[in-house]
């Protein structure tokens, strides 16, 4: 376990395994993604009620969901740098905490084109998934400032990691706090986003496929600049000296 | 006392050092040379635990000094290029703060080694008001209180007149001479008999 | 397989029946940002490896010249 | 040196020592307890200028407009918590003290919150009163505000912290801290609206409560390995 | 020696290089572009929260909170104008420049407001939709804070010049600043709300205007004398 | 070409120095000496105009500095106790600004004159990551670019190591012989041939 664990954390293996794994992932992605979208764009059957808006549906979904995964991956890989001092766990926040503000963000973009359709409004206070998601946007903005901020990259590895402890703790109790303060103003609220439509199974399986494409993308988007971290931070070692000379 | 083996220490891809080994004894002053540059601060810094960028063992009376932080921390007096003087309070107020970290102090014994310094008339000044060789000696002050037993001091003698110098020469002998052990750096000449040197870069 | 295509011409398939504007936006952000966060990285690889490069032939020139 | 550790000092002295030195220090410097509480009425009073002076506007806005200025005073000021501190020193000495850290970083958040925010919460009923606040919430704004706002600097310790050693702070302290303070906003809001409408604000009040113990007790702790982090 | 005077800069080419040098510390630290943007953004998205999510209740408080909220963030922002400069010793530097000291002052303000005012001006419309403006005032809201913001940062200079060389300036500029700030918060929001009343507002952003150019005029003047005050 | 003449200076009720007269000549380096606290570094401020709560007459080349200002400054180059270096701005573009406010300069000036300065590869580092001593060396670049006649430098020598001391003794000397002139405060004993002394305090 701990040899296993170190090795992991040496970034030299990481480059070298990764670079084993990212053509599968890539295929793997490309399939998946062609397939969802083709899927989604041509042959899914318009709902009976929203239309071809339906969708957007999938694209925002695969996102949205995704993107909740990424208080969570940097709170392990923030647990990590502090606790187990492993290098790459921090080139792995790094690019997580820029990655997820992008996720987040075309969360927040889809749905509001989303809403623009289904609410006729682009943006709605009085939804808690939305100014949830929102903060949740603010918080990793400002990991990625503090990263930014600060000059010297073993205190900004450490201090990002313990900023994003703090801020997953957050994230939640602003879910939860948001939602209630929300309950409190649905009266006036134009719709929600729980008024389900019946949708049939074959959206929940054109989505279902977008999710898992989009976790694909995700893996390899993070692998590819984590494998660049790699390259920039470890550029003094023998291996990556003999790599660049010999590319 | 105090014992570091193979230390290693990169900065931004620089090695500064690397299979460091030194030891500090009671009654020692060790002198780290070095041109700029070479990881003089560095060294310091890492030896008091406020950086640990760096691979290898520093012992405590033979023990690892994570292990025992507290205690290395109550024998030791570090004072750096900040010397952690506050321009808004008076020497005494500085001191009576600084001291209170480790040790029990009572104003006569701060006022007997701010006089001591130099810096009699200027007890009760703000020490914005204080030249920056006169901020240097309310930090050295407390050198005179201070019943630790390893000091660690970085560049000390920086905007100290002649005589300043001198003084805190004697200063750092006197401490070599009661058991204690000093860690200093400079680019002056010192002239203490307990003096040993370490170079890096 | 082709039958089941929801749309019988290029038009219909452009206006996605009239929410073509907010489909084709949600696609076009969604290509945008796949593109972008694939593409940057590969091309940063690019740019790493060159300036490691040029990085390593200075420090040579460097070396060269001290001796 | 036999002496040495018979004189050495007890925790809770190191700890009121550290307390005494920062609100001596707050009070020679007397703008570190003045800016806070004129900020937040400034900030107040802009309010009717822009955006409207009638009293009917105002009391709707009042509760939130007064939240959201204590949260920017007291974001903004703690960029002094630790700052003048790193910069000459004394937060190495700090460090390297043989007490616990904990104790030490919470003696100097206790009187930061004393000197900057408990000034802003005393002056919180005169600007509901301006801002045309029905009488009847003074004292669950109040009340709210003297939970609240520790919370918010203990908080806000953290991010000090951890951008300690930076040259520009104000902004990007506010731009960590503030998504952080929204479920403070939201519940002393509520408590107040709560009361408004004659619905009891007890609830969000004892759920303030919790946030502030459990604040106390980790946000210290996450202060003082920010430090470390910093001073690096 | 002989060929000093020739080799001598011209006033323009110092001009130019003060510029040029304070883009490239923004660029580098990217934070000083970013935080005033992501402070505004934030605030704004409070008010909400803090005072209600209803559109209806948005719309009538919209110009002032974005008027408020730009004003805040750029008085904040002002914070790191000259102070690395007066730490680093720069600022000495450009004190003992033999050319003018009004054109130097001026080509750091203007490199401050590209990097700090002219962003959040720029995203003002966004958050005028988050916060339900009217449709209609937009340009308005938008021309107005272009004319608005240099104002302010010019203000603001004189304040960071006089209180360059303080420990902990956050609040205390915010406290000089805001109140100087009023009339263009006034003038500001009352060409808004005229739009949405259906007037012209051409008159209050014709006083704008003026306003701007006496300050071009005259503040980095002040700013100049303040610095050498502060630095004495 | 500089005089100063009855020059008073008093700081918090503490007379600095009064009746203080002296002559800077070309081709002449003058040390200012004297103990902690006794006004060196105010003095140079003083003369820069860069403080000017003091009483007394300071000529430049018989004029009073005031009335000729900018042509003062255009052959003033000061450091102080703050170097001027930007922390964020590497050694190049650091050097790029603060000559330019002087005089035209080009990228093979400023890259010989670090060169020289012993920085060579630190050329396109952030000065944050420089040590104290390098810092110091990149504000004395300047010196090697700058065309000004006065150079006025408080305490240049501090956390320079002896190489770095040995050198910058030996850029003085050239300046002297090029028929500048040199006023420095430091507690270093200089071996400068062209050296006069003034004490304070
Ligand atoms: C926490 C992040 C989010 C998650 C997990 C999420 C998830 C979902 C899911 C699963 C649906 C499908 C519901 C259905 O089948 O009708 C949905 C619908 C929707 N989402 Fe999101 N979403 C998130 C954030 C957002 C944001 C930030 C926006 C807007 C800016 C948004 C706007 C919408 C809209 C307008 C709908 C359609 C609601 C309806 O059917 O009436 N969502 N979202
Ligand atoms: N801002 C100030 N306000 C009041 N008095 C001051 C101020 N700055 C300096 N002084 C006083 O002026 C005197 C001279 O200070 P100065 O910095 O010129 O000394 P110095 O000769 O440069 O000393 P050092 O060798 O320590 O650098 C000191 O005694 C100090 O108390
Ligand atoms: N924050 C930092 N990030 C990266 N490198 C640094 C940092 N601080 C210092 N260094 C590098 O570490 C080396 C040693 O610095 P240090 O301050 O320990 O030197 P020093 O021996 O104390 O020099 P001096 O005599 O000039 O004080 C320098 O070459 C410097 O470039
Ligand atoms: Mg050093
Ligand atoms: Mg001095």
């Amino acid at each position: 376990m701990w040899l296993w664990f170190s090795k992991l954390g040496s970034p030299k293996w990481f480059y070298e395994l990764s670079g084993k794994w990212l053509p599968w992932l890539i295929a793997a992605m490309v399939v998946f993604m062609t397939v969802g979208l083709v899927w989604g764009l041509l042959f899914l059957p318009p709902d009976y009620q929203q239309g071809f808006t339906s969708r957007i549906l999938i694209v925002h979904v695969a996102v949205a969901g995704t993107s909740l995964a990424f208080f969570p991956l940097l709170l392990v890989s923030g647990t990590i740098t502090l606790v187990w001092r492993m290098k790459l766990a921090d080139m792995v926040a790094k690019n997580a905490a820029i990655l997820g503000a992008w996720f987040s963000f075309i969360t927040l973009a889809t749905g509001s084109l989303w809403g623009s359709v289904m609410w006729g409004t682009w943006w709605e206070w009085t939804d808690s998934r939305l100014v949830s998601m929102l903060f949740q946007l603010f918080l990793l903005l400002g990991v990625i400032s503090l990263r930014s901020a600060l000059e010297d990259s073993e205190t900004a590895a450490k201090a990002c990691a313990l900023l994003s402890i703090v801020g997953c703790i957050n994230v939640v109790i602003i879910k939860y706090s948001v939602e209630w303060w929300n309950t409190l103003h649905q009266v006036s609220s134009p719709v929600s986003m729980d008024t389900q439509s019946p949708n049939g199974p074959e959206f929940w399986i054109a989505t279902l496929i977008m999710i898992v494409a989009v976790y694909l993308f995700l893996s390899v988007s993070l692998i590819l600049s984590t494998r660049n971290e790699i390259l920039e931070r470890e550029r003094k070692s023998q291996w990556v000296q003999d790599l660049v000379s010999k590319s | 006392m105090l014992s570091a083996r193979q230390l290693f220490c990169e900065r931004d891809d620089r090695v500064l050092f690397q299979n460091l080994d030194f030891d500090l004894a009671e009654g020692q002053v060790l002198q780290v040379q070095g041109s700029n540059g070479s990881g003089k601060t560095t060294l310091l810094r890492i030896l008091c635990g406020l950086n640990d960028s760096y691979a290898g063992s520093i012992r405590w009376y033979g023990q690892e000094i994570e292990e025992q932080a507290a205690a290395f921390f109550a024998s030791l007096l570090y004072i750096g290029h900040r010397v952690g003087v506050s321009k808004v309070l008076t020497p005494i107020e500085n001191l009576r703060w600084s001291c209170s970290l480790k040790q029990a102090v009572n104003d006569d014994q701060i006022m007997s080694a701010l006089k001591e310094v130099g810096l009699r008339g200027f007890e009760e000044s703000p020490c914005y008001t204080l030249s920056a060789g006169q901020q240097q000696r309310v930090s050295l002050a407390r050198l005179l209180i201070s019943p630790a037993k390893l000091w660690v001091l970085d560049e000390p003698f920086t905007t100290l007149d002649t005589k300043g110098v001198a003084q805190l020469e004697s200063i750092l002998q006197d401490q070599a001479q009661a058991g204690g052990a000093v860690m200093v750096t400079t680019h002056h000449q010192l002239t203490i008999p307990e003096l040993s040197l370490l170079s890096l870069g | 397989m082709l039958d089941a295509i929801q749309f019988s011409s290029f038009a219909e398939f452009i206006d996605m029946g009239g929410y073509g504007f907010n489909v084709w936006s949600v696609y076009g952000l969604f290509a945008i940002f796949v593109a972008v966060n694939l593409v940057l990285p590969l091309r940063k690889k690019q740019k790493i490896l060159r300036q490691l490069k040029r990085r390593m032939m200075l420090e040579e020139e460097i070396k060269s010249e001290d001796s | 040196m036999e002496a040495m550790s018979e004189k050495q000092t007890t925790t809770s002295a190191a700890f009121l020592a550290t307390l005494k030195r920062d609100l001596l220090i707050a009070f020679k410097k007397k703008n570190d307890i003045v800016n806070p509480f004129m900020f937040f009425i400034i900030v107040v009073s802009l309010f009717p200028i822009g955006i409207s002076p009638e009293s009917d506007r105002l009391t709707e806005i009042a509760a939130g407009v007064i939240w959201i200025s204590v949260l920017l005073a007291s974001m903004l000021s703690m960029d002094n918590l630790y700052r003048a501190d790193f910069e000459d020193g004394s937060l190495e000495q700090l460090l390297l003290s043989p007490h616990p850290l904990f104790f030490l970083v919470l003696a100097k958040n206790i009187s930061h919150w004393l000197v900057s925010g408990l000034p802003v919460v005393l002056v919180s009923p005169l600007l509901a009163y301006m801002l045309a606040l029905p009488e009847e919430a003074y004292l669950i704004l109040v009340l709210s505000l003297l939970l609240g706002t520790p919370i918010m600097s203990l908080i806000g310790s953290i991010a000090v912290a951890l951008t300690v050693g930076l040259g520009s702070r104000g902004l990007i302290l506010a731009v960590i801290t503030l998504p952080m303070s929204v479920p403070v906003l939201i519940f002393g809001t509520l408590a107040v609206q709560s009361t408004l409408n004659s619905q009891s604000p007890l609830g969000y009040l004892s759920l303030m409560l919790v946030m502030l113990s459990v604040s106390v007790s980790l946000a210290p702790l996450a202060s003082a390995a920010a430090l470390k982090i910093s001073v690096n």
